[in-house]
């Protein structure tokens, strides 16, 4: 066991792949000489040198493209997307060819690619910077989406992201890279699919992911004081999504409420609702409660970017009303 | 002209060529029926037309190189020895199909002979080719990659943006990809005129420091001479070259396309004086090489190809309906648990 | 009244716009010199001229960027996209400049935009050319998202749209322009952001929109025969959703099946059935229902196909599953 | 050269550029300073040594033109003649800000002066741009729009989109668009040639039948020579035109950025010798324009615009929680019930 920010978790698990497969390169804008903007790569390009560590234009489209050609021949690419917002000019590759070349041709082409980087807001960002995606990727077959919340996670599932032999949507968070948290030594995996109950409890499920954990624990820490007993789920993977672990949750405690940074409509709030109404319709006492980022774009200003997200007072109160 | 072409080209391999453009033709005529009759479903683009680029260029390519196209991609698929009946059931939706009946028409693939597509989406598959190349050199050996792509497809970000890719890493070594703009002069019913703002294509290529030219799309001895010396020296130095193929598509732009209010039947019959399998024949006519009875044998041997093709497709089974959930995710990782 | 089908609804509302609008013009691919991959614009260069019908070349993002600038001046482009599924490649633009200007430039600006086009599959394209990408552009705030299933509403909510002075995402569907019903003479508006009962029922809710209002009505014809009598709605705009109408129909039928063409995870089903457990809690009878397409990419063969697709089959089970 | 500036640019003009250069330095100079004391948020990117480029061609630009930038926007809107209070509000996220506090730095945008802003995804303007030039052309009048873009976004695909639609309508005259390249030599920390296969910038335009050409981004004279006779052609011929200004960010690409490990300070120093402030100061002192005291008073001056802007800045209101969700949609149309 060591201790270890978010950002040093996912470094050192790069580096381990990195000696143990030749195979897997790194592509993305400023990773190399700039050392990455979140600096989670730094250092690499000195250590494995410009064949390996890539430094690319501004052309998400293309080098996500290309990125996709050398996995479809071998290589296991990591794109480093600077922020996933940036992905959008991707789209068309990230979901037409990574998501599905797999299936047009039979099965005989498989693409082993990792894209990561960090995904939400909270820093100012505004409208163009601060968009949570990961209900945007989640919603096409062919894609895994992970959004780890700690430094243990993220290594874990970054780890087994790697070594899977199909497209990975990585999602990190710039709220997260400075956190820490103790790592297993040596190489661990966390397999995809698999929510995480991170605090037991008997009267409300409360569902999180990614940033969102924090603030979900933190709050039932709050009411724990007023009675309240909550058990906290990361949900860790959202493609594919754990729901069995979350519905087992809810039949035991009858409540659910759950967090997430995102926009509310056709989102994992909304399919984690659903699914739990259907699968806990005997077992709920009360509608499930989502407490959802503001359905707007992220506005600058500090105050007004503070309303727009979902914080431990308004999980609180999302925790009372269910059990009111 | 006739030296260098008899130097480099025997009469036995045009005759051959001729066979295998008279074959594709007939497969393509073929599909169009068996579309009209509701065998084949979706889009189905046609090649008819422009048979000499691909016939040139692969004939240049090596066994190990490999290639790259969009949804005009049956022909590719032949010349590169894909099994023409396993490319009719792919279109006819059939578990023998190359792809399962999974792709259809515009994802035809086959990666045992290096033929990785069979892509629907205009420029999409640029940015492909162009890693792959990468992937070729990063294993230290000389694979060529070939990236086939229409003259609507440059003005699309993605050609820009892997064009660009190649240009830099071609400046290392790191990009031996071949980019053949088989300009068939328009893209769906838009003439290059009216969708590029400059249409010498080829010299659009300068914009990345890739080395480029023209050739006659029509005639496979002259796509020939500039396939193989470009593919050398981008097997040499590892960096990319460009060629733009100047061809005509005779088809619809896609087999449902009743009319075409954007040329005219003249036109059409105009250029079908420079149909590329009309003036291999009459040349090899001229050469005696190739006689009536010659002909006849052939054409006969290639309408038995096709038929025999259709037949198997015909008579294949549809995918089982397990087929659905598979390929979907590496069957080795098993969806709830995530890849291992 | 006149009898008329959904392409020449579409076409006369767009004529009918250009006329009393000069400041309308239409942008795409092949929509001038080749009439229209779908024959919507036939005849409308000759008509209206190469200034105001304006073929492209094959960049959506490009296009589709240049459209949300005309806009920006003042001009109000309507955007033919070949299929909703190459919209991809503009996934940024729409997303990033049409969805967001208004907001952060503090209103300064607005995008009346409409772009229109097939959305949706059925007709053997294969996965790149079979999406149905509403509940992809329906997370984002900013945007309408409309997709009617009738000549009727086609021209009701296009005009509506067209007079709108938001950028509108309007999803028609290439096995729709075919389909023919009476659509009233002169001027029509449909309001956005209203579902309608084209069915009134007693027994269960069936919720549907776009192509799949047919099978929806054609089961609940089905089902009557056994006594099920079934209240069909049209969502008719998926953002903003007309959630109220949905609610109100299941608290007096009790029971709810959702219809969609798209992918199940983070969907418009995933939302309905949300909000139906949420708003209904003390109403419903039976876990709501969703039949959805398969969660894989569209395959080729014709009979995987239909075993990808909703119909009226699965629909009719979903009922008598509900009913149960 | 001393004669042409004479003649067109008189001195009492130079001398009032060199007023606004220093202004708008020390505004981003004190941008930063409340970066540092975090009264300014999220990302921030400063002009400094850029100043030439903006000043040149918005002299040249006419009250009705408009342009668009990406997110290094400050100065281009200062330059306009927004007022400097509701640029630094907006900096600050306040209500009294161009935009309400709801964009901040990367989306600075004044409508009333043709300043369309101000956008975050880098080349993402530039079809916009091209757009709205269009649509000035619809009007009949002959008002022109400038793109300015950085080296770095030139290999996006959205400029090459952009640029051939330009390209394609400017064959009609359809397209007064002014592309202009700040090539401050780096994208982020990657310098033109490690991004860019093709270094000559300028020269890329040719690919769209755009004619181009390059110029000293330091010389505002130099600038505003090249401005005014590229405006004004493009807005006699309704045709694209670009420029490449080679310039030089004296800054670190973003305020957080704290080191800068892909250029030498000496590099910066070097570059600094040729500081667009400093050259414009030598030659007015030169021509006896300038002296201590004349200079002292600007940077007065300079200094107490900027003092006001923050004091303005700082005592302004946040913006009140309705604005949360207004600006959305069009407050006319009714969310519920849709745009009428
Ligand atoms: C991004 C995208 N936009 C539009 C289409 C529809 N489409 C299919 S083929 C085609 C024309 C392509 O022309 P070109 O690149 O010249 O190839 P050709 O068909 O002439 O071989 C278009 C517009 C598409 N498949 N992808
Ligand atoms: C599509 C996209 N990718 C990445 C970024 C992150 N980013 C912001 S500025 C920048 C560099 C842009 O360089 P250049 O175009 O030369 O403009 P400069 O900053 O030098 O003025 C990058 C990569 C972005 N904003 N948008
Ligand atoms: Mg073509
Ligand atoms: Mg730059």
């Amino acid at each position: 066991m060591a201790e270890m920010t978010y950002r040093e978790a996912i470094k050192a698990t790069l580096i381990e792949e990195m000696d143990r497969n030749p195979a897997v390169v790194l592509l993305g804008e400023d990773i190399g000489v700039y050392q990455g903007t979140f600096r989670v790569t730094e250092g690499l390009l000195e250590k494995y040198g410009p064949r390996r560590v890539i430094d690319t234009p501004i052309s998400e489209l293309g080098f996500i493209g290309a990125a996709i050609g050398m996995a479809m021949l071998g290589l296991r690419p990591v794109v480093e997307v600077m922020t996933w917002n940036f992905s959008l000019g991707a789209a068309d590759q990230i979901l037409q060819n990574a998501a599905k070349v797999r299936y047009f041709s039979g099965g005989q082409v498989s693409v082993p690619l990792v894209i990561r980087g960090p995904n939400g807001g909270g820093v100012q960002l505004s409208a163009q910077h601060s968009q949570s995606l990961e209900s945007f990727y989640g919603h096409f077959p062919g894609l895994w989406v992970v959004a780890p919340a700690t430094p243990a996670d993220a290594r874990g599932l970054l780890s087994t992201s790697l070594r899977g032999r199909d497209p990975t949507i990585f999602l990190e968070h710039a709220a997260l890279y400075g956190i820490k948290g103790d790592v297993q030594d040596g190489e661990s995996s966390v397999p995809l699919g698999q929510a995480e109950i991170v605090r037991p409890g008997r009267n409300v499920t409360i569902v999180a992911y990614s940033r969102m954990l924090r603030p979900a624990l933190s709050a039932a820490q709050r009411v724990a004081g007023e009675g309240i007993d909550c058990e906290v789920i990361d949900l860790r993977t959202l493609r594919p999504l754990d729901i069995e672990t979350v519905a087992a949750s809810v039949r035991h405690t009858h409540r659910a409420v759950i967090v997430q940074e995102g926009w509310p409509l056709f989102s994992v709030a909304s399919e984690i609702a659903a699914g739990i109404s259907q699968r806990c319709f005997e077992y709920l006492d009360a509608p499930v409660e989502r407490v959802t980022g503001a359905d707007v774009p992220m506005p600058y200003a500090r105050s007004l970017e503070a309303l727009a997200q979902p914080d431990e007072a308004k999980i609180t109160d999302a925790v009372r009303r269910v059990v009111a | 002209m006739a030296e260098t072409r008899v130097s480099q080209v025997t009469r036995e391999t045009l005759l051959d060529w001729y066979r295998r453009m008279v074959f594709v033709r007939r497969f393509e005529e073929q599909a169009e029926r068996s579309f009209r009759r509701g065998k084949i479903g979706g889009y189905l683009h046609l090649y008819s037309g422009q048979e000499a680029v691909a016939t040139g260029f692969v004939a240049a390519m090596r066994q190990d190189d490999i290639l790259f196209t969009g949804y005009r991609d049956h022909v590719h698929a032949l010349l590169r020895g894909t099994d023409a009946r396993a490319v009719m059931a792919e279109l006819y939706g059939k578990m023998t199909g190359v792809c399962k009946g999974k792709g259809g028409s515009m994802h035809v693939i086959d990666v045992s002979r290096g033929f990785y597509g069979g892509y629907g989406i205009v420029a999409g598959h640029i940015p492909l080719a162009v890693g792959a190349a990468y992937a070729l050199r990063t294993e230290g050996k000389d694979r060529v990659c070939l990236c086939f792509l229409g003259d609507g497809a440059m003005n699309n970000g993605a050609f820009h943006e892997a064009a660009n890719l190649a240009g830099l890493w071609g400046h290392d070594g790191l990009a031996p990809v071949v980019f053949i703009v088989e300009n068939n002069q328009y893209g769906m019913g838009t003439s290059v005129p009216r969708a590029s703002a400059v249409t010498n294509l080829a010299s659009r290529f300068a914009a990345y420091a890739i080395p480029n030219e023209g050739c006659d799309g029509m005639d496979p001895v002259a796509v020939f001479e500039v396939a193989r010396r470009v593919i050398e020296d981008v097997r040499r130095t590892g960096r990319p070259y460009a060629v733009e193929a100047l061809t005509y598509r005779f088809a619809a732009h896609g087999a449902a396309d009743l009319f075409q209010p954007y040329r005219s039947k003249l036109e059409i019959e105009e250029r079908r004086q420079r149909d590329p399998i009309l003036l291999l024949e009459q040349r090899l006519r001229a050469e005696g090489v190739l006689d009536d009875a010659r002909g006849q044998e052939i054409s006969a041997w290639a309408d038995r190809q096709v038929e025999e093709a259709v037949a198997f497709a015909d008579s294949s089974p549809e995918p089982p309906r397990e087929e659905l959930f598979t390929d979907i995710y590496d069957a080795a990782s098993d969806r709830g648990a995530g890849p291992r």
